[in-house]
């Protein structure tokens, strides 16, 4: 009896004040999208950081066999300057910053290269020959980049000594700005549901005031008053949160995963369909907090007085 | 049933209470004419029964409980035992009679058999019986105050307030209302009524007490509306 | 002053009509009880006055209007005519009395001299005067009534409608209010008034018009509220 | 009297609903923000294209000194090839669908390099000579890509042609994708905008519906009682609007301008505070438009009835 006479209570509610749950459900999806992209915009950052950054963080670029480089008039680089190289790496004053040198033949570089586009105009035209050796050099703090420059820079058989980290850092600078730029607008339309929810909850009391003034009236406790206001709240915010996930799993799966992945930028590895369900129980839990501190903010007032 | 000791209200700091050191003591199957000019504090004495409002000063105990020391999620279990009823009906407007009666027994959890049995009953007890169907702007004012006391007296409580149940209506059908109350107080139930309509407190002849700008100033047994005649 | 010809309303189809096939004339100057059971179609009649309704057949002239075929941005011109008292008397709760009767000027555009004159002059008409600082929760019901008055009379309209004026207040207030109507239909102001206070009618002997059922059974002058005694 | 009467009544009416002006300020702020983001995207990708797209479409990159391709083996292209090159190009099959050509000389390329990244590393490094001279062309029908390849592809002294469009074509493709994403946004935000706009004035009408009706009682028109309900609409509303164009305007002024501009992605010609004075107008006639429908699609039902 009473779980049916809740039930009717909630969909009339709804029924009633449709423009109001509407803006709920409208505003709590954007406002969810928005923490799910900044979420998800940290997960690719995470992603990219894995791939590459904590692996790589300077190469040297060595000799190869055609070079426009003066120091490099000498030929390419030969085993015994490598070695030397190697050395300077990992003993002396620098053998405290490097934690590890990984040295990238010419073959290597070209497996990668084939890896990443095979197709490319680079893959068809090139051969491992014309590829360029290099030693990728992990720093224990990448801040001493200068260091390494320095010290090997004009050692024989290094072509340039290039700090990746420039090129990655300006794209996660970009990542990072999206993410605070999403966080922040998500916070906004958070503050704007909550504040839309506590109308709703006010509303929908303010054109039931005759129902529960008699509900008070003949005796009915508290909970059955004001249950179903709360479940109002939460189911209109809990619609904004379902829709919000599947308008996040649309994006990551057509616009992340079916263009950018297929796209010439397949070389990286992008967040998918299951980092989206990673976020979805967090953003439910969002909706259904708001809603609940909404209701509590807005029912003792409204329903008791 | 209802006792009230050296009761004060006073809504807003500094005026003149709505209540001022009330001592009144109804009994179990008493009728009660509430009766004074307007802003008197009848409202108020009704709403400190049924705990809408808490008095500034003294004790209320009402069906042996003390209003004071009641904890506030026992109220609805307080209003059970008192039923009300007011001027303006309050009814539902989108639900037709039985609905409207049914509603106060659904909200407090009772059962649809239970329901079933005893809305026709009482409906049948407020001379209602066949317009079950009926939407409350298909009734006359008098049907409607029907309606609000059957829904007031459904679940059977031991004491029923009215706050001018016949404010809104004509005085033959004021004088209908009158049996019916009258017919529920001889079942042993309570009756306290706030009232302005002299003719009935006159053609009653039940216990009235005055009050006047907060104050009892006659309690009599089988009395008239005012002494000085109207 | 105020003519239906064969004015019908239904709000309902199929429904019994609230108003049926009633012609009655209302003179300038004269002074109507308009009596009838509750339901009997006296808000309505006084709705249609104020063409908050149309009728659903029938004409009505209102202050040599045809209500017919007043274009409905001409409404306000009309009701600038007619003033108006409501049983729960609509006062704006937190203004105070003298700017309570200020609204109803400010809202048709009085400039602020007009209204700093003629207020104290219908305030102290209706014997409020000293309490223009007053917030209606300070005054009495007849007091806050006696506001509303002020308020549908400051623009002297030569028509005042009153939908049970007395209808919250108790017998002695009641007196007082129609001595102050009494008073205004003397300065030649029509006065119709839907009641169902038998007493009242009964003392003040003016005309009155009794609905039954939507139709109109009687137009006695210097009749009684009901022909049978209540 | 008057208008003071209706400054005064707007001014209480929002007080006494200033949640859901919030709401309202808060959302229209939101999706005029979004609507402003797409104008801007557009205008970029158009400030792109009249940068690059429309004048360079294919690079012929011709043999410098040192070459890591086969094609080169010969040494570097000399003026001969090049003016044979222009020749094909211009003449014969090629010059219907060629519109014009643009060399570009090792020095040309050399102050390009300069002017794009004074200090950078390969400035340093290197110097004119080392550079790469290319011819630029500019194509009728810029699909006609193939063609061009296929005819110049095998002449002496031409190392690699390129088609610049596919670099751009990624970096529009993801403008415009973030074009339409934004306009979906905004959609959707300036739907809860209206239904919001609308709410707000049903509420102020119903909190002051004792107003209301006594003024249709004594006679007052129509005008001075819906008046201040439009206008709590329209000043909610273009608040909004007047704080997504600050919105915009920082973030272009710090985001874009200071950031973007001197970071080492300065060669491109980014928006400025202009562009976003220029979209502003726009916004607040969506905002005005935006609170008139919404009065009346309200207002009727809310004030007479
Ligand atoms: N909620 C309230 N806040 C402030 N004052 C109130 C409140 N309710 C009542 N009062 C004041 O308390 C006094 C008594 O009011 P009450 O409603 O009890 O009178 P009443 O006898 O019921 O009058 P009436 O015959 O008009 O119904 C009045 O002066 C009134 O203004
Ligand atoms: N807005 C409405 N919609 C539908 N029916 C209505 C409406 N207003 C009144 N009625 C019906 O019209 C009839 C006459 O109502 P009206 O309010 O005019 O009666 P009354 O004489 O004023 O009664 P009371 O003494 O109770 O005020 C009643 O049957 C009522 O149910
Ligand atoms: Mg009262
Ligand atoms: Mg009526």
């Amino acid at each position: 009896m009473r779980l049916r006479f809740i039930i009717t209570e909630v969909f009339q509610g709804l029924r009633r004040n449709t423009t109001m749950a509407f803006s709920v459900i409208i505003v709590t999806l954007v406002s969810l999208a928005f923490v799910g992209a900044a979420a998800l915009l940290q997960t690719q950052v995470g992603k990219l950081k894995d791939d590459w950054y904590d692996k790589v963080e300077v190469s040297i670029f060595l000799c190869p066999n055609v070079s426009v480089f003066a120091q490099c008039k000498a030929g390419p680089v030969t085993d015994a300057q490598q070695e030397e190289i190697i050395r300077v790496l990992e003993t002396g004053a620098l053998g405290d910053i490097v934690e590890q040198v990984y040295p990238e033949s010419k073959e290597e570089a070209w497996e990668n290269l084939l890896k990443r586009d095979p197709d490319g105009f680079f893959a068809q035209q090139l051969t491992a020959d014309d590829m360029q050796p290099s030693l990728r050099v992990k720093l224990k703090d990448p801040e001493q980049f200068a260091l390494v420059a320095d010290a090997v820079g004009e050692l024989d058989g290094v072509e340039h000594v290039f700090d990746q980290r420039e090129v990655f850092d300006t794209l996660f600078q970009i990542l990072n700005r999206a993410t605070l730029l999403a966080a922040a607008l998500a916070v906004v339309m958070l503050l704007a549901a909550m504040l839309l929810i506590t109308t709703t909850i006010r509303l929908s009391a303010l054109s039931r005031r005759r129902e529960t003034t008699i509900m008070r009236m003949v005796g009915s406790s508290k909970t059955l008053i004001q249950l179903p206001f709360m479940l109002e709240g939460v189911i209109a915010a809990t619609t904004g949160a379902v829709l919000s996930i599947i308008g996040l799993w649309l994006t990551v799966r057509y616009l992340v995963q079916d263009w950018l992945v297929t796209s010439n930028l397949n070389w990286v590895d992008y967040i998918d369909q299951g980092d989206v369900l990673a976020v979805a129980p967090w953003l439910i839990l969002i909706a259904l907090g708001l809603s609940a501190v909404s209701s509590l903010v807005t029912l003792g007032r409204y329903t008791s007085a | 049933m209802i006792n009230f000791n050296e009761v004060s209200k006073v809504y807003t700091r500094g005026a003149r209470p709505a209540l001022d050191e009330v001592t009144v003591a109804i009994e179990r199957g008493d009728f009660v004419f509430l009766v004074g000019a307007s802003g008197s504090g009848k409202s108020t004495f009704l709403k400190l029964v049924l705990r809408e409002e808490r008095p500034t000063s003294g004790r209320i105990h009402v069906a042996g409980r003390d209003l004071g020391r009641l904890a506030s999620w026992r109220v609805p279990l307080l209003r059970r035992e008192i039923g009300a009823v007011f001027q303006d009906f309050r009814l539902l407007p989108n639900k037709n009679v039985f609905q409207n009666v049914a509603f106060a027994l659904q909200v407090i959890g009772k059962n649809r058999r239970y329901i079933d049995s005893s809305v026709p009953e009482i409906l049948d007890l407020v001379g209602l019986g066949g317009k079950e169907k009926r939407l409350p702007h298909e009734l006359s004012g008098g049907e409607q105050q029907r309606v609000a006391i059957a829904r007031a007296f459904v679940n059977r409580p031991p004491i029923l307030l009215c706050d001018e149940p016949t404010g809104n209506l004509d005085p033959g059908t004021s004088v209908g209302i009158m049996k019916l109350l009258d017919r529920i107080n001889r079942t042993g139930t309570t009756v306290l009524m706030a009232t302005h309509d002299d003719l009935i407190v006159d053609q009653m002849r039940k216990r009235v007490i005055e009050l006047r700008e907060g104050r009892v100033v006659r309690d009599q047994l089988q009395g008239v509306y005012g002494l000085e005649p109207a």
